[in-house]
């Protein structure tokens, strides 16, 4: 199963990528190991998690075809 | 994207005359007593002794318009607004140009400007846009959010 | 009169325009992070089964410059204001014209905000500034502001 | 001792003057009393008092040279 993720703001910045396809992610936490592990530097950013462009606060299953998105916190306006 | 939902995104800075024509399009609307505005400019702080000269924008663009289409929704009716307008800016704003341009209406003062307070706060909170300051030497820092008292 | 007393006189409506030349003056001022407007604009009420096609201002001009000249004082110095303008009508303004424009402008959103409303509500309780309300049929009456929580 | 005496508003209206000149005029009751009977439309109509474009809130006397105003309630903005 592939997921298209998007990333942003310093996310995007240190990761060098503003989407990734992943495979074999099947819940919120996976992802994030996932992330962490590819891109080290990202371990320590506080970052939001949003499925179909709504925020999750606590683990969640991902299912084929969803939007994700790792957000550090905003800074509009 | 929802057929209803409005974009609220400008690429780059947001002039005097576009606010200007927005007020006067207003005219026609005589059931308006009060019109409450909030313009956010881009601020030259100085940072660990160096001059922020731009903030550069991004965004979820389709997750942000979700979110400012509920906020619209939900203030409209609280305060029984005759109109709401939101523009932020994406790209890079110079320090001193405009970046957000928020504008409510209503029959009475208060509502409008209430309402125009709740929508600044709220949009701050919760649309997905960063901030990237930008220095004079082409050095950069994220921008972070000092609160207020948030939207939720 | 004071030399450094600011007329706020305007003689007819506030034009949108205005208002946006005004706006885009502020942009050498890179300490400001925020604006807040408010506008005040004439309802076309009924009111007794007459609609309001103008209204028409009248003040005692010296006084009232001599009292807002007190209130952004008393505003600039409580709010750490960057700067404050403020623009009332005179004559007779039409339906859906505007009639007063109040703008502040500080480095952080909250003391822009809450001082225009102060000014706002100051400006409505302290000047002595009359309306008469003008029906189709050239008909009047003389306009009653209904509080809010004034300026004392 | 003449002073002068500016109208307002409704009470503009009511007495046809924008501006009068009134003698024998010591204190700021005379002054409502002196109104209201030339003008005895104007007594029930509410009215602020300002000397010198202050607002006074009791009995005032009146100086030759003051400047006096006769004020409906606000109603600008």
């Amino acid at each position: 199963m592939a997921v298209k993720v998007y990333l942003f703001g310093k996310l995007k910045e240190l990761t060098g990528q503003a989407e990734l396809v992943l495979e074999g992610i099947s819940d919120t936490d996976q992802l994030i190991n996932e992330i962490n592990t590819r891109f080290p530097k990202t371990k320590n950013i506080p970052c939001l998690i949003a499925v179909d462009k709504n925020i999750v606060h606590s683990i969640t299953p991902i299912k084929e075809g969803q939007e994700l998105a790792l957000m550090p916190p905003y800074s509009g306006g | 994207m929802k057929g209803q939902v409005k974009n609220i995104f400008i690429e780059g800075p947001i002039s005097g005359r576009f606010i200007g024509e927005k007020i006067a399009a207003h005219q026609s609307k005589t059931i308006i007593g009060g019109h409450s505005i909030f313009l956010g400019q881009v601020r030259g702080d100085i940072l660990q002794d160096k001059k922020v000269v731009a903030i550069e924008y991004t965004s979820y663009p389709d997750m942000a318009l979700d979110i400012m289409n509920k906020i619209r929704e939900d203030v409209i009716l609280k305060y029984a607004l005759t109109c709401m307008h939101v523009y932020h800016s994406l790209g890079k704003i110079k320090a001193g140009e405009i970046c957000l341009f928020v504008f409510t209406s209503a029959s009475h003062r208060k509502a409008a400007i209430e309402a125009c307070s709740e929508t600044v706060e709220r949009l701050k909170a919760e649309l997905p846009i960063w901030g990237k300051e930008i220095f004079e030497d082409d050095s950069f820092q994220w921008k972070v959010n000092h609160g207020g008292h948030g939207g939720h």
